[in-house]
């Protein structure tokens, strides 16, 4: 009888609280828009099922582990708990993905045409007035949120998600699961956001521009551009050094043409290993009292008007562009600045069809894509650092 | 309390903007001065750098990935005898 | 001189104890059994290595770091130390491997033929009656095991490798090396020890019946049955939620279709790399003072009788639900609910060719074969608990 | 001592089977009321769910295993090289 | 402005130290060694980039984490900080590496002709020489090398970067940079060091000796070979059991034929990321104070003059091998005994072609050269074992 | 102290050499008598062994390399589309 009382007392059902359940529904609703409307499913998999694991009651995937006085091993903790904080508290799985991102990324139409770097850098507007947009949620006493958590809101903007895991997990960890949420979730909708704002601020005969055709770019070129970028960083940045060097690494790895099995391994074998613990990690973040609140609310709009404000300065970035040069840039690939690669290339690529169908801007929005990734990696930086003296 | 909080967001708009823009420009900069240097340097010898680069490859240990070529064998082989 | 006597001193044979030196022969036995007649090679080969490395006089592989006290590391620990403490004793091993064993199964027979479960749960009898055995033995003084250990032993007959190892590291880390090795020599004799109880307990006109072909299984129904598994075990069960959570959190990505990626590296690089460090940390266990006692034959005879009770338990259920369902199963397919996937699946095919040569079992045995994984996980987060109370 | 054991042991066996045939048999109920609920809410757009799902995946950020291409396109051309 | 002065004062310019400075030109000479001429480039490019990331100031790749008094994470560890300590201080990303080399290895021809062990064996000769060198820089005044640290230097000769990385951590760690740039370099450097001497040391008539064929080597032996030596390791050296155990693992599991899919991952995903992440850990030592200093240069000096003097060892071991066996065997063979897999075959092979356009010898020179790869582990385990005891 | 030193170095040198000699000598005996004893012992049955080892590999669980597999088989698939 003991033992039947045991078994319901440590059961799911008698220890449940509504926030787990709650927890676990959003879970559930995670993984239906990833697997059935495919948003981001490589992060958005591994999170949604992390978030119901971590919210069973008593399975204890969350439990630190326990030792004795001596110092040995009385109860071990669980499977969330150690890949929280051997990959995540310590900032190594971003590091890693971003070298693997490195190891996929094409800096070729980049180095063809590199005043694109500008669009990307414009895009990073998104996210510096969403960190004055959370500041100000507080002035107003609408909600309370510190400038590291303003700043960690702010990088939603970047349209990166292993870059907002990392900021968010340097300086407020508690938004964890927020932020990476909503940042995949934006990052999976940019087909949705970013279109109505691009149409809205150029005009037909702007989304007409045919941009001359990309040059070849050598493979020495290729070799070089890594390495001044992280020459670069080191000298005037070093906050992004991590970020930026790990992803200038991977490209390196790529490009060099000599240690292409260490390459392959990075771009497959090494990057899916630590997407599935990565996303398991956050996953283990999403609790019922840090997630189901109102900052989480404020932070979905504020993650979205930081998309909206990136796509458009993206865009009025290239207009401006147009006024003084004499090469014309279509605007639509401005949009493409905020990241999200490669859909945000792909969505400047389909409006451009739209207006005219012989008018292809897929490798000329690649540019100002991956110029996205530095610039919003760049961003983390100067707020890791600025925020750190604050 | 609050002002303090908004001047901080300012404070890191106007340095972090600033700090992105000025870094992405010099960025423009060097990378347009990195192709016209490298390329100038590489031209006469385009062939020579990648034979040279193949060269090295074959001469790294454990360079050849025998998995992969295992699969293509294995695909080819799988093709001629059901042909 | 001196090192000469240094070297000599410090040899193998200087150090050797016949202990250790027995263990490297019971390792090269392993390594025969796996290599020359293929029983479980996959984990075999890596634990018999293991054993011999760790039964090395001198070498060092179990060696604990040593720290002086600034916590500098004076001397790094030993290979096997590392890869038992922080892949085994945290559990972490077992789950990944179930991750990638999720990954690696179809549902789909399952799922066309629900009431297999049955099965499944039926051949769990084995694990319970063996722990009573071995408390037995204990009672009448012939060998001296704690409930703790009774459980440990009674999971053999679960014939599941990486849910003996998660229970044994738990309840009973003492015996890991002799349980683990039960439990993947036994599950390597599949072929020899079931035939004869088979045979036993069924007519031919039993072993002659033909079961319906299997419906088709739709992908939605596949996808959400993990889930639904996994809701249910939150629910009820949590202790079990660790292994079936990651079984199921591998299935979900195998099906859902938009994560191949992750999937393919689940069930190959991953999957791969934690079987050698597992085996290789399991055989850290296998020392002369842990595996050479009256113990470690008793868990031998033991596990043997869990896995023929189990083989029963499951061909006389599916002889009881042929006596209430109309749709008749062959109560060959019952073998299979022991797990030990996918041989007594194939072995229940096999019985079931030499009965009538047009009646191929294979796919309806994998039903019962998968419940049973699930079944022996299920009975595992029971005597987990249960246990941990007594 | 030993009769709390065996005990012990009969409550285990006791509770243990008895929780995995509970549960066991939960789980035929609720994967056949499942799969009916499933396949009848599906049954109308079986083609749409695969479609979306391909073009999800697609739209999936480094959906492609470049490798894999490579290695088929290098076992055709090697094929195709040789006859 | 306070910000502005914040920026610049982190900034890399403003805290760069010259040696800083250097090192970066330092890890970029390396890359371009690696990329441009080929030198071990997938060892050297992670090297090389470590060394540049290690180096970026204020980056904190290099920091060690931060606890406060409850134990809690201050402030989390950079990337070469984890990476070095979990994996080069212990010793585990070297024996992860031999055991990949191992699966590797073909040990057929060593198999076939079983006396090109002793040119291995001779090769070693260049290890010790050095050693003596190192200590006797000591002793007239003009560098200050410990035991210790000469022992390090030694094992440069064995042309084996996993080995020399190993001892290195383990005696000497200040060191393992410029010793693992000096031994990777010099193995890079091969095919330009050797022949000379090579040529030196032969007359024509001996270079175009021609060698028996080789007889075919059966599977059998193949899978007891890996398990003798792993016996007579324990038996006689368990110090060189840690490298050698995990070398006999990899080629077991190469051989036996029964895991294959573990023999595949071993060889490639596990090898790679372990490779990478052996790279940029071994960078993160390339400190300038530990790097740029006279220690470095007598380093690179005695590595050079060990890989000759391992060269001629062993010619001179092949030419008095003819002196007494009436098989004879080319003496440049004797110059693969270094090891270097597969580059110093190579050479002997181009070296003999010259002399004879008929005269093949890769096949033969496989058998010393993988020699050289166990003769070099037994010397790294002898000289753990006596310089410990000094 | 320096002479120490030397000493120690040509300590090294004597007995380092000398263990590896010793070592790889005996090796080369060991390496002998064991192919010749194995040899002997398999001669009779060497087609068995192989085989028995191929049946033990498809017997061990996971043994197929699915992805492989299909990677061969979309190469053909592809390759018998196109021509
Ligand atoms: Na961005
Ligand atoms: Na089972
Ligand atoms: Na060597």
């Amino acid at each position: 009888m003991d033992n039947l009382i045991s078994l319901w007392v440590s059961s799911g059902l008698a220890q449940m609280q509504s926030g787990q359940l709650i927890m676990m529904i959003v879970g559930l609703t995670l993984l239906f828009l990833a697997i059935n409307k495919g948003f981001e499913p490589l992060l958005l998999v591994p999170i949604g099922f992390g978030t119901i694991l971590a919210n069973v009651p008593g399975a204890g995937f969350d439990a630190a582990p326990v030792y004795d006085a001596m110092g040995h091993l009385e109860s071990p903790g669980g499977l969330l708990y150690y890949i929280y904080h051997a990959g995540i508290e310590t900032g190594l799985f971003p590091l890693v993905i971003f070298m693997g991102v490195g190891a996929m990324t094409d800096f070729g139409p980049l180095l063809a045409n590199p005043k694109t770097l500008l669009l990307g850098a414009a895009a990073q507007v998104g996210i510096f007035t969403t960190v004055l947009g959370a500041v100000a949620l507080g002035h107003f006493g609408i909600l309370d949120f510190s400038i590291r958590e303003a700043a960690s809101i702010g990088i939603i903007g970047g349209a990166d998600g292993p870059t907002a895991i990392f900021v968010t997990s340097k300086l407020a960890p508690d938004l964890l699961g927020a932020i990476a949420v909503a940042a995949y979730s934006y990052m999976a909708l940019v087909p949705i956001i970013q279109p109505p704002i691009m149409r809205a601020l150029t005009t037909p005969a702007e989304r007409q521009i045919k941009m001359e055709q990309l040059r070849p770019v050598s493979r020495a070129e290729r070799i070089v551009f890594p390495l001044s970028l992280l020459v670069l960083v080191a000298m005037l940045l070093p906050d992004a050094a991590p970020l930026l060097g790990m992803f200038c690494f991977g490209n390196l790895m790529r490009e060099c043409g000599v240690v292409n099995r260490l390459s392959d391994t990075t771009q497959n074998a090494l990057i899916n290993i630590v997407t599935i613990f990565l996303g398991l990690g956050v996953g283990s973040k999403m609790s019922a009292e840090k997630f189901l609140n109102p900052e989480t609310m404020g932070i979905l709009v504020l993650g979205a008007i930081a998309f909206c404000i990136g796509t458009a300065a993206g865009v009025l970035m290239a207009k401006l562009m147009n006024t003084v040069s004499k090469h014309k840039v279509n605007p639509l690939i401005g949009a493409a600045g905020v990241s999200a690669v490669p859909m945000a290339a792909r969505v400047a690529n389909k409006i451009g069809l739209e207006a005219n169908s012989q008018n292809f801007l897929l490798m000329h929005a690649m540019g100002p894509n991956v110029a996205g990734v530095i610039g919003s990696a760049v961003a983390a930086g100067v707020m890791i650092n600025l925020v750190s003296g604050m | 309390m609050d002002s303090t909080l908004i001047s901080q967001g300012l404070d890191l708009m106007l340095y972090g903007m600033g700090t992105v823009f000025a870094f992405l420009t010099l960025l423009v900069g060097i990378t347009t001065l990195m192709s016209v240097v490298v390329n100038k340097l590489v031209i006469d010898q385009p062939e020579t750098t990648v034979a040279t680069s193949q060269v090295a490859q074959e001469k790294g240990q454990h360079s050849i990935e025998p998995r992969i070529i295992k699969v293509i064998q294995a695909a080819l082989d799988q093709h001629r005898s059901k042909s």
